[in-house]
């Protein structure tokens, strides 16, 4: 039969330290000196300890549904530390280490999962997006911002975090496509967690990596160890270089593992064994990384314990600031709709003001 | 006959009809395993395979989408959307195909599928899962837009919606999933598709509304009643068909008339009933029509949530306005 | 002060909103070389250039996803949707985004985007290319919808939607792209979004509409004139807000209202009108409100499609019968 | 750095005839014997008859826009004669090649492009689907009729035909995703035309090749010649045995051309050079079958005008039928909505009816 192979393709994945934190070959230069280890170190024990207060407030009623991200700490350090401070951040809801690390205060997350609007309006990062809940969803917005910053000729690129599940979504594709052809300063980061609520990641998508959907939009894709912090970082930065060089949109899958159930409202026990989980306790990145700051003689078991008193003393200030925040007063409810309070709308907004004493 | 609460009304519809009928399909994102988001699936993979019970990827265009080729080819497939705020990308599908399959091929092809999705405020859910957006789906003809506000009318409901030959989109009220019980007869009776349902009669103004805020007219109802007025209630559950000779009746009778529903104001389907009253029911009215809904905003998060909902004293405060009139 | 059609209009202000203002950019499929299906964007790629005009994949979703990203930067894209029958796609974006993103924010990010696409039935196109599916928009707090009906109303109002600082839709009427001729002058002057247009005054009897139909509309008029009955019509043009005082106004005078849309009745935003009389204009009312609408069908392809239309004879059929009343 | 290779791919071209319809090596069984490929041949005229005709029915008004398949002829020839009967065709509102192959009649397609919806009320296949105005938006049915056949167990297939543009859309992603995870009896074709009204392949993807959107979901991918009906033919019937054999979906892109304007409401020269479109008459797929079966011995100029003079003749007929079919009566808009006619629509039916005389 006469026919010409007319393109090839291929997936790397990358690693650096193995799963006992073991280092497989040399570091990348950030990562030469150990001591230079230990921000990321204590941003992963931050959102940790905040994922668990987080979790303990929700189960006394003092926090709404919440996504917690245990094990899936190294993904949002790896790659926000790999951001410059003007890169814009698009984020998903479970990408609260990568919003901690760019500046989003512990009590703007509590507010946010507290059901105010407020935390959402993040002092430090002002570019960046707000999370996403809608999967998938924001991924179009990365695209308009990475088109904005490529038009005015800025060298800055933009970061979206979506999980496994979103790669099966129009959007998500549409949004790639879009990126491919206008070469836009955008990496968008898989962090492939195995599940999407119950549904396994073989059950999401017959590819046999995520990463090879950047192979439908023309744009490089590639693999790293999600656990592995060195290995996010190395990459993400390369990717990042890269867009803001003017090279374009790349993909990266980030293979992590979700610990916690879903969120605060799923039993994760109704469709996975234990028996997985702990498997994948061993790969855990917090572990990882601190055995080898410990081999390293750049970690102590005293360090740790300040590391973990400090990170409990910052959350929990955190949250006694989120509890002692009021409530906005009803009108905020129509205050942020338009710029400008449309007339028709006057009397509807005296309505409920009024009805505050009446109603609720 | 055991007590039910809505959500287990509806998981013993969607058994019911697949027992009755093989052609009936579930699909959905973790509508297997995990028995939907909200358990309305529970049990039904067990119990009728994973040919009949379909866990989909995460993508509600195509689980809108394949619905339509399943219908199409003569199954009926039940397909669950998670929240309502995940409902809006299936309206393309729903409006440009699912509603007028029929019409385009004169009758040679047709599309009898439901689509289920939760609506909704009042359980403190996360952002874009509080919304009423039953008015984005009401002006698209060839569809049937139903939302039972009881464990008995959401069992009877599904199940014609189900056995309807024609598409269906079915909502949920989310704040009425646990609220409450009631008995029900496990019996496969469908209820009509074409009807209001009047839920307490009375001489003196007409409340009407649907979805969850039945529960505070039907409370206001009872606040006047102690004071010697007479509510009648109407539970409007299927929207689009509009029963609106039921309406109409009632507030002859009444003169007055409170319409009520959680989604905002402008554009609400609301308007359409009052349209109906201002039209050929105009001559009865003694008294301006009320519309006591949501605000023209955005549901606020949890901790404002309880201020956007029409509460019991907002419908008082407004039929009470009707009936200084006349 | 030239003549100019209302898709000229509407490419003479886009031309000059990029002119005033270097954060405006266009984008959608064929908006570039070819000018746009419709030519509402001719000669803007030559004008402005690449970077300004940009010509998108065919991808509806994220054609309105890139303009949110675009607006929270600071731009102000304007998006180009071919035809109504594809924006339905874009709801997700509009409702769940572009429509809270400042709300979301408490005003930290906001969304001044344009999203333009003809509507309406009326000139022979294909399937899906006809429908009038304002109604499934005007639901969705934080957005404005507005659709023109004429040259000037088209140029003023297009400006003053690319001007506003939050989300607007932007109808254009398929039918009266090349229907007729207005002395327009390109003098940059926007029209308000908050506010109805009297085309015609009259005491007898209102008749409020929008879109291509305001020409049935005015010639309904003119032939009640010439039977002495005094007709005043009413452009909506800006559904939401809407400005419900110029209607109550002039129902006021009248006590007789005739409302008419090509979109299907039930459910349709001439209910919101009605409801308007039924509630705050209820005493004004000296007969029943009438509404002239497209059916509750799918509208027919082009052998059928007139008589789908909102038809001057209808609409006089509706007035006499106002007329009988009191 | 510590990277492995996890994935690779390629994507293969096949063509049996080159543009001048030389065989460049055997050709498969079914083109053994040249006499065989003469309905073909008959198809691909009946096709570009049926167009011309069409398009001189829009210029004289009686006709809608119509979108016109010249140069496309084989892809939709190919691949329909490579289907069974009760195989089912999703087609895009380009492909009257593949319907008229499969039974639609050019009776009906003149209705449906006249505005009567009765030109979708195919005598012919009852299956398959009317075609696809909404730009890839029949993915997702062509997959949900996969699925339906494969749950009956029943050896049948689908072939659902899109264009270059559709494979920018989400829900030709979305569908084929799903096609893949389920392993579902589809294969979507690519009729690759080299544009999307004005927008050219480039423009609409990075991707070297539209084929390679296939390695996204996990699913084969490949180019075939569009313009050599029997490489179509070949490769979409093995794509289809493999379907029904249980062995799951496939993508095929189709290397063709749009001679034509887009549709009778375009004019290609604001954005094409008219230089392009007759470099790529060169390679169009009438004459080049053409040009096989004569130097086979199996054509002549008799035959020629034999098979033009009765394509010409039979759709002469068909378009006299059309024109002579009286328009559905106004009843028709309500009596095909739903099964039974809700009764709060009988008064609109009437009012419809009535208002017959006084309209329009
Ligand atoms: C469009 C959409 N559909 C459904 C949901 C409900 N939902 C919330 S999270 C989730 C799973 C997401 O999985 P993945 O993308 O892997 O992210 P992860 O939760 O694993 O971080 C679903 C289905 C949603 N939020 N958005
Ligand atoms: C969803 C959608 N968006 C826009 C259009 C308008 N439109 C009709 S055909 C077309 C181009 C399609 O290009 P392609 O998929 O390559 O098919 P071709 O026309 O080349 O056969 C467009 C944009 C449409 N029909 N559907
Ligand atoms: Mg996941
Ligand atoms: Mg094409």
């Amino acid at each position: 039969m006469p026919t010409d192979r007319v393109a090839q393709f291929s997936i790397e994945f990358t690693r650096y330290l193995d799963p006992d934190g073991n280092p497989l070959g040399p570091l990348p230069a950030f990562a030469a000196n150990p001591a230079d280890l230990v921000p990321l170190y204590r941003a992963m024990v931050l959102t940790r300890t905040f994922d668990a207060k987080a979790v303990a407030f929700q189960r006394t009623g003092r926090l709404g549904t919440f996504a917690s991200s245990l094990g899936q700490e190294a993904v949002g350090v790896g790659a926000a530390s790999a951001m410059a401070t003007n890169d814009v951040l698009i984020p998903s809801f479970r990408d609260q280490a990568a919003q901690l690390w760019r500046g989003v205060t512990p009590v703007e997350l509590f507010l946010y999962w507290g059901g105010d609007e407020r935390g959402s309006d993040f002092a430090g990062p002002r570019d960046d997006f707000p999370i996403s809940v809608p999967v998938a969803s924001h991924v179009p917005h990365a695209a308009g911002v990475a088109l904005a910053l490529k038009l005015r000729q800025q060298s800055r690129a933009v970061l979206c975090i979506i999980g496994d599940g979103a790669t099966s979504k129009g959007d998500f594709y549409e949004a790639l496509n879009f990126a491919g052809v206008w070469r836009l300063p955008l990496v968008v980061l898989i962090s492939n967690n195995q599940w999407a609520i119950s549904a396994p990641r073989a059950a999401q998508s017959a590819a046999e990596t995520l990463a090879q959907k950047a192979v439908a939009v023309g744009i490089p894709g590639e693999q790293v160890d999600g656990n592995d912090v060195i290995a996010v970082r190395e990459r993400v930065a390369r990717a990042l270089e890269r867009a803001r060089a003017g090279n374009g949109a790349s993909l990266i899958e980030a293979l992590t593992y979700r610990l916690s159930d879903h969120t605060t409202a799923d039993d994760a026990r109704r469709y996975r064994d234990d028996a997985e989980v702990s498997l994948h306790w061993h790969s855990e990145p917090v572990a990882r990384l601190r055995q080898y700051l410990v081999s390293q003689g750049a970690w102590s078991r005293d360090a740790e314990e300040h590391a973990l008193a400090s990170a409990t003393t910052e959350i929990d200030r955190a949250a006694e600031a989120y509890l002692a925040t009021p409530p906005q007063p009803i009108s905020a409810m129509f205050d942020h709709l338009f710029a400008e309070l449309p007339a028709s709308l006057t009397s509807q907004r005296a309505q409920a003001i009024g009805s505050e004493a009446g109603d609720g | 006959m055991a007590d039910a609460t809505l959500v287990e009304a509806i998981n013993l519809a969607l058994a019911r009809a697949m027992q009755d009928d093989p052609r009936v399909l579930i699909l959905g994102a973790d509508v297997g395993k995990d028995g939907g988001v909200f358990r309305a699936t529970d049990g039904l993979l067990a119990r009728f395979g994973p040919e009949r019970v379909l866990d989909t990827p995460l993508a509600e265009v195509a689980i809108a989408g394949v619905s339509i080729g399943l219908a199409a080819q003569g199954f009926r497939p039940v397909a669950e959307i998670q929240f309502m705020g995940f409902a809006y990308a299936t309206i393309d599908q729903l409006l440009n195909h699912a509603a007028r399959l029929r019409t385009r091929t004169r009758g040679r092809l047709t599309c009898p599928m439901v689509l289920r999705t939760p609506c909704g405020a009042g359980i403190r859910a996360p952002e874009h899962h509080s919304e009423s957006g039953e008015a984005c789906f009401t002006n698209i003809p060839g569809l049937r837009i139903v939302i039972p506000s009881s464990p008995q009318r959401a069992y009877g409901l599904l199940l014609a919606a189900i056995r309807d030959p024609d598409p269906v989109v079915f909502l949920e009220p989310t704040r009425l999933y646990r609220a409450f019980r009631e008995p029900l007869a496990d019996d496969g009776k469908a209820l009509p598709l074409d009807r209001c349902f009047t839920l307490r009669e009375g001489g003196d103004v007409t409340l009407v509304g649907w979805s969850a805020v039945m529960r505070e007219m039907l409370a206001a109802a009872e606040r006047l009643a102690a004071e010697g007025i007479e509510a009648e209630v109407i539970d409007v559950a299927t929207l689009v068909p509009l029963d609106a000779e039921t309406i109409l009746a009632s507030v002859a009778k009444t003169g007055r008339c409170v319409i009520c529903h959680e989604a905002p104001l402008t554009g609400g389907f609301g308007a359409e009933i009052a349209a109906q009253l201002a039209g050929p029911g105009l001559l009865s009215l003694l008294a301006p029509v009320e519309r006591v809904t949501g605000y023209d905003t955005i549901v606020p998060l949890a901790r404002l949530e309880q201020h956007y909902l029409p509460s019991v004293d907002r419908i008082l405060a407004a039929v009470r306005r009707t009936l200084r009139h006349g």
